[in-house]
């Protein structure tokens, strides 16, 4: 039973679209589902290799932007984006990675957080590649009707939870988590520390740079501030898996249901108004003091607080 | 683990189900605003304003005797939380037209969905150029697209400085580089050699830097295109560094609302700016709406405001004259607005590479004895310009 | 033949020497005990072999290859593992699970990875605790969680830093008898320790480090009986 | 270099050495934050926000200069810091998480609550303190007629200056002289030895972030009649912040003063000589290259010289 979960769960958004969902819910689940793949992802480095980088914006931007770029350029279509962000991504990546895996803690932190900011604003400044603020418009979008979009993703989603749970299950799983327990001891237990560090962040990378890729499919505009945002991406792609659960399979999943779907309704609720980011900021911080591994990660300690709550009422 | 999936599952089913139910004799309009953010600013501008509008529509009879029940989303100025919006608009609430919004990338986002979705939309303030190039039948704008903010500011320059050279200062927006580029265009066209082109990031602290840059080039004319308060700094450290230039022009945004003056003072008199409108515009209900604004809120509102006021009244007058209120119809019948507006004479054309676009006198604003007076074009005129320009020097 | 051979090692942090000029050689198959007060260099002479630092001057052979200046974990492939003296357990993994991730070192299939774990917790004795998050052992249940995982990388040389400290005789005992263990396997094994009967019980050689520098090397039965090593170092301990 | 181009270069240099002087003040309080609890706070931007708005109603509500208001402004930040730091990021420091970084979220939790509580109460307006003295300046050719170039110095940005380094003096004395500031530094230097040698190193977290919170709060005073205010400006003052924190030195003030000043001059001679749009890129680029090639920030460098004598 348990082992049919996830399939259970597949066969659920397989059918979503077939129910008469309306295109409404429809974006949101498409954005969850998004979301998800790129907290997977950061999931990935930072949950389980303990690199917590707070620039996942820059591979989600260069993704977004080699298939933007493909389309002004070369007027190639923005779904080869996908699979070439693959690659530039990885290179991106790599060079990246050289420059920031040697930073341990907060320096590392801080240097991803750099990295996405510099990211933005070359994009900004170089204006002959990237279109600098105007961004990148694509006038036509490949579909009206959603479902396609939302298959993709799901299929992207799919590979990119197959991919991970391998992974973790996998030689290279064991070491990330033994990286990010002691690097120390990690590395006088034979593992290339460095090797295994720009692994994890290569893969990490791609994986959030070809949902940016699907981004500018999908949404059909991109320009630097909302593909290299460091609040709307990088931040909230660690609230998601930190709410949802660090190093948890499930936790990115539910940290993307919380943060987009949640966040749709309190923003929706009648009579909030603006104090909706209040709320939400509020919930955040309780979750985070109460659930210090995230709604997964602490399920056990939320089932005995909400125990609680039912006896005393 | 099992219990958990159980929990999302219903969170699941709970969400799809709730799509709100809604039927009544008033007419809902949902409108999406930046409410929250960098840009909440205007989004509450363009609510008040579309208050009054709704207010005073109802007070009137409403639209074919249904009363306006206006309700806000908070776009927070993101795209997909925009396009978010819009689909919900479209799809749960099935409202036939959309109107809002305030940036030109939240603008986008929302008009690639109402053009698939073959809804219309009317663009009240995103000013980037390509919003209305795209060949798109249901996206409408009410405002000019930022390509003509400086058309009355360009015959202003070239009838009365005749300047020779120009310095172009922008935010690096879209607003910003797009106003920029424009700048560029006429003065190559004019022959006015362009000396410093220069672009800064929102929010800067100091400009003294390029400034002095600025002041050693000594250009005829000073262009900034600016938000708000960088406007004000803008001037503020100019006075400071006492750069003088034949001229002081500003591309709308920031030069155009009235925080500039309060918060420039001294070192705001005698810059011109674009504008779309002003407080003291003489179009029918442009002052009656700047006094009403002016008394609910104590400041007189900016040209987001008159444009958020004059797209509800576009919208009655298209309700009015459409045949039924399907998409289609609203659409034939935004196309066929031909009206006079607080905002000014609205027309949607196609022309010069736009569709659906309204093509307006731009007006020239200069401060004058700490307020601004249009002065440009003469028609419209409520003060004499002044210039020459004394220098900072002269002015103590 | 010597297994691994130090070659006039210096180590300077800031201009103060650690170590300075130390040679020896191990042979195969025997146990080292590296004594000496606190401070002596024992630690960072670890280090030196095990590649946390490369040593400011002089070499280090494992098999006549030099090793100064390689990555630790080229060094551990190599054969060389180490425990730390102030344990370095993967603390949210359970005891398998570290000494999986360590087996994977030669192997890259889950099954055989497992295979070698599960045989290296028995022979430490640790089977009991196969499930335990490690952050929750006892010291000398980690210390021995540090061996096991030293061993799963199937090393050809161990190197024990301190990993008697703080047990109480029964563990002490059990501990001798793992590492007699590991010697009758065939690995040579270099060994820290401040138990002194335990040194001079299990050592076929010591070498006895005082501020930096190698005072003395011998069978236990001469460093016992050196006039240099009681006056420097044992008389000390003793009194201690 | 004709006069042009010296006058140029001389205000450029005079407009980043008092944009640095601010710069150092923003990057204080963080770098003591940083320093002793070896955590992020991406609510100092916000904390400086609160700060310029108590600045601002006082100057409306009692025509307070906003120069006064660091008198007001700092104790309460102050409060408001141990506050924070006492009831929310204590309790997830304590708790035993797989990334320590959640307390990062945290913070980010209390800046979106901090900046929406603002625009509910104050509106999402935007707002300076017009003070009558807002663009009076200093000319050279008043005072020396015959002068070749002309360089000004603004009034406001002056005494903002002078006051940011008075701030800081006195920081660094509190540091190096009181009980208190001495149990600061060991704290952050060491905080197990520091627990060692029986300072309460609990309590100085609590102070540290009281006092981290204090001094942005001064700098929004500052800032304010230079500059202007909204809700959601904090932001950007974080960034910096962090550039600062990591040019300077964890924990150092010196490194703090000289990484901002460094950071302001940079800054400047990047908008005149480069670009002003390149101008945060090459905030970053030394951010970054000062994380890698200088790890331990413009301090480490400092001691090595001591050592060397």
């Amino acid at each position: 039973m348990k082992k049919n979960i996830p399939l259970i769960i597949l066969a659920i958004l397989a059918v979503l679209p077939l129910t008469g969902t309306s295109t409404y819910m429809l974006h949101i689940v498409i954005l969850v589902i998004m979301w998800s793949i790129i907290g997977m992802s950061w999931n990935l480095l930072g949950g389980y290799c303990g690199q917590v980088s707070f620039g996942h914006a820059a591979y989600f931007g260069v993704g977004a932007y080699t298939a933007g770029i493909l389309y002004t350029k070369f007027d190639i279509s923005t779904w080869w984006g996908i699979p070439l962000c693959i690659i530039v991504v990885a290179l991106f990546s790599l060079v990246l990675g050289f420059i920031v895996l040697r930073l341990r803690g907060p320096f590392f932190a801080l240097a991803t957080l750099a990295s996405g900011e510099v990211m933005r604003i070359t994009a900004e400044n170089w204006v002959d590649f990237t279109g600098g603020t105007m961004g990148i418009l694509i006038q036509k979008r490949t579909w009206v009707d959603k479902t396609w979009y939302f298959y993709i993703i799901l299929i992207i989603a799919a590979v990119t939870f197959i991919l991970v749970k391998k992974l973790i299950h996998s030689k290279l799983g064991y070491y990330f988590v033994a990286i990010r327990e002691d690097q120390d001891a990690a590395e006088s237990l034979g593992i290339n520390t460095t090797l295994y560090k720009t692994i994890a962040l290569c893969i990490s990378g791609v994986l959030t740079g070809i949902a940016g890729a699907f981004y500018t499919s999908y949404m059909g505009y991109i320009d630097p501030h909302v593909a290299f945002a460091l609040h709307d991406i990088s931040i909230i792609t660690i609230m998601i898996v930190m709410v949802g659960g660090v190093a948890t399979f499930w936790g990115p999943f539910v940290g993307a249901l919380i943060m987009v779907l949640l966040a749709e309704f309190i923003r929706s609720m009648p009579g909030l108004g603006t104090a909706h980011q209040t709320f939400f900021g509020v919930l955040l911080i309780v979750i985070i003091i109460f659930l210090p591994n995230g709604v997964v990660g602490d399920f056990k300690k939320l089932k005995r607080l909400v125990g609680l709550g039912r006896a005393s009422s | 683990m099992k219990r958990l999936s159980l929990v999302m599952s219903l969170l699941f089913l709970v969400t799809l189900l709730t799509a709100p139910l809604s039927a009544a004799d008033n007419l809902e309009i949902s409108i999406p605003l930046p409410l929250t953010g960098s840009q909440a600013k205007f989004g509450e501008m363009e609510k008040k304003s579309y208050i009054i509008a709704a207010d005073e529509i109802n007070a009137a009879g409403g639209i074919k005797g249904k009363k306006i029940v206006l309700e806000f989303e908070d776009s927070q100025g993101k795209p997909e939380i925009s396009r978010a919006i819009a689909e919900k608009l479209i799809d749960v609430k099935k409202q036939p037209v959309i109107i809002g919004d305030y940036s030109s990338s939240c603008s986008k986002a929302i008009a690639a969905v109402a053009e698939e979705r073959k809804t219309p939309y009317l663009v009240v303030t995103g000013a980037a150029d390509d919003i209305t190039q795209q060949n798109y039948k249901y996206v409408f704008r009410l405002n000019p697209s930022s390509a003509y903010y400086s058309s009355g500011l360009m015959s202003f320059m070239s009838e009365v400085v005749k300047p020779k050279s120009i310095a172009i200062l922008y935010e690096s927006s879209d607003f910003g580089t797009s106003g920029a580029k424009d700048m560029e265009n006429q003065a190559a066209k004019t022959g006015m050699k362009v000396l410093v082109n220069e672009k800064y990031e929102k929010g800067a602290v100091d400009f003294k830097p390029v400034l002095s840059k600025l002041k050693a080039t000594r250009p005829d004319v000073i262009y900034m295109v600016s938000y708000v308060m960088d406007a004000a700094l803008l001037m503020k450290q100019i006075k400071e560094l006492r750069i003088d230039a034949k001229l002081f022009a500003g591309g709308a945004a920031g030069f155009a609302i009235p925080e500039f003056i309060d918060n420039a003072k001294d070192a705001a008199d005698y810059v011109v700016t674009s504008t779309l409108w002003s407080s003291q515009s003489s179009y029918p209900g442009a002052k009656e709406y700047a006094e009403k604004y002016k008394k609910m809120n104590g400041d007189y509102p900016s040209y987001h405001g008159a444009e958020a006021y004059s797209a509800l009244f576009i919208l009655k007058d298209t309700l009015e004259r459409a045949k039924s209120w399907s998409s289609e119809d609203i659409r034939t019948a935004m196309k066929a607005t031909d009206m006079m507006t607080a905002f000014g004479p609205i027309k949607f054309e196609d022309k010069d590479g736009y569709q659906n676009q309204n093509f307006m006198d731009t007006l020239v604003l200069q401060v004058i004895k700490g307020e601004h007076q249009t002065i440009w074009p003469k028609k419209y005129a409520s003060a004499k310009y002044i210039y020459p320009i004394p220098t900072w020097r002269e002015r103590r | 033949m010597s297994l691994l051979q130090v070659k006039d090692v210096s180590m300077f942090f800031g201009g103060l020497a650690a170590i300075s000029d130390v040679s020896f050689d191990i042979q195969k198959g025997d146990i080292l005990g590296l004594i000496g007060p606190n401070g002596a260099g024992k630690t960072t002479m670890f280090n030196v072999v095990n590649g946390f630092y490369a040593p400011s001057k002089g070499e280090v052979f494992f098999k006549d290859r030099k090793i100064s200046g390689l990555q630790p974990h080229q060094i551990c492939k190599l054969g060389i593992a180490r425990t730390f003296q102030v344990v370095k357990p993967l603390q949210r993994m359970s005891v398998l699970d570290n000494v999986i991730a360590s087996a994977y070192l030669r192997v890259n299939n889950k099954g055989e990875a497992e295979d070698i774990a599960r045989e290296k917790i028995k022979f430490t004795g640790l089977h009991d605790d196969i499930d335990v998050i490690s952050k929750g052992l006892p010291l000398g249940k980690r210390k021995k969680l540090e061996i096991a995982r030293a061993l799963a990388t199937q090393p050809e040389m161990i190197l024990l830093d301190e990993s008697f400290a703080g047990l109480n005789p029964a563990e002490l005992d059990e501990s001798i008898e793992i590492i007699r263990k590991i010697k009758a396997n065939g690995i040579t094994i270099m060994i820290i320790e401040h138990h002194m009967k335990v040194i001079m019980a299990i050592s076929d050689r010591i070498v006895v480090l005082s501020y930096g520098q190698k005072l003395a090397e011998g069978t236990p039965n001469e460093i016992g009986s050196n006039p240099l090593v009681v006056e420097a170092y044992l008389g000390e301990a003793e009194s201690a | 270099m004709t006069s042009v181009a010296i006058e140029v270069f001389l205000q450029t240099l005079i407009a980043g050495l008092l944009l640095g002087g601010l710069y150092a003040l923003i990057g204080l309080g963080m770098t003591l934050i940083m320093g002793v609890m070896k955590i992020i706070n991406l609510a100092h931007g916000e904390l400086m926000m609160v700060g310029m708005y108590i600045a601002y109603w006082m100057f409306v509500l009692f025509n307070i200069d906003p120069y006064l208001s660091v008198f007001i402004a700092t104790p309460i930040l102050f409060f408001l810091g141990i506050a924070l730091q006492k009831f929310l990021i204590n309790p997830v420091l304590k708790v035993e998480a797989i990334l320590p970084e959640n307390q990062v979220i945290l913070t980010v939790g209390i800046g979106m609550v901090l900046a929406n509580l603002a625009t509910i109460f104050f509106t999402s307006d935007y707002r300076s303190t017009p003070v009558s003295y807002a663009t009076n300046a200093f000319y050279l050719s008043d005072y020396w007629k015959a002068s070749p170039i002309e360089l000004s110095l603004s009034v406001p940005w002056s005494v903002s200056f002078i006051l940011a380094v008075i701030i800081t003096i006195s920081l660094w004395f509190f540091l190096a002289r009181t009980d208190t500031g001495k149990s600061i530094r060991a704290t952050a230097q060491d905080t197990d030895a520091a627990l060692l040698m029986g300072v309460n190193v609990k309590l100085m977290r609590v102070v540290t972030f009281g006092i981290g919170s204090g001094l942005v709060g001064a700098a929004g005073c500052l800032f304010l009649p230079i500059y202007y205010l909204f809700p959601s400006l904090g932001g950007q003052f974080t960034l910096i912040a962090f550039v600062i924190t990591i040019l300077g030195g964890l924990g150092s003030t010196i490194g703090a003063i000289i990484g901002g000043l460094i950071l302001g001059v940079f800054e400047s001679m990047t908008a005149t000589y480069i670009g002003m749009g390149w101008a945060p890129v090459g905030r970053f680029v030394i951010f970054v290259v000062c994380l890698i090639f200088l790890p331990g920030g413009v301090a480490s460098l400092l001691k090595r010289k001591k050592l060397g004598k």
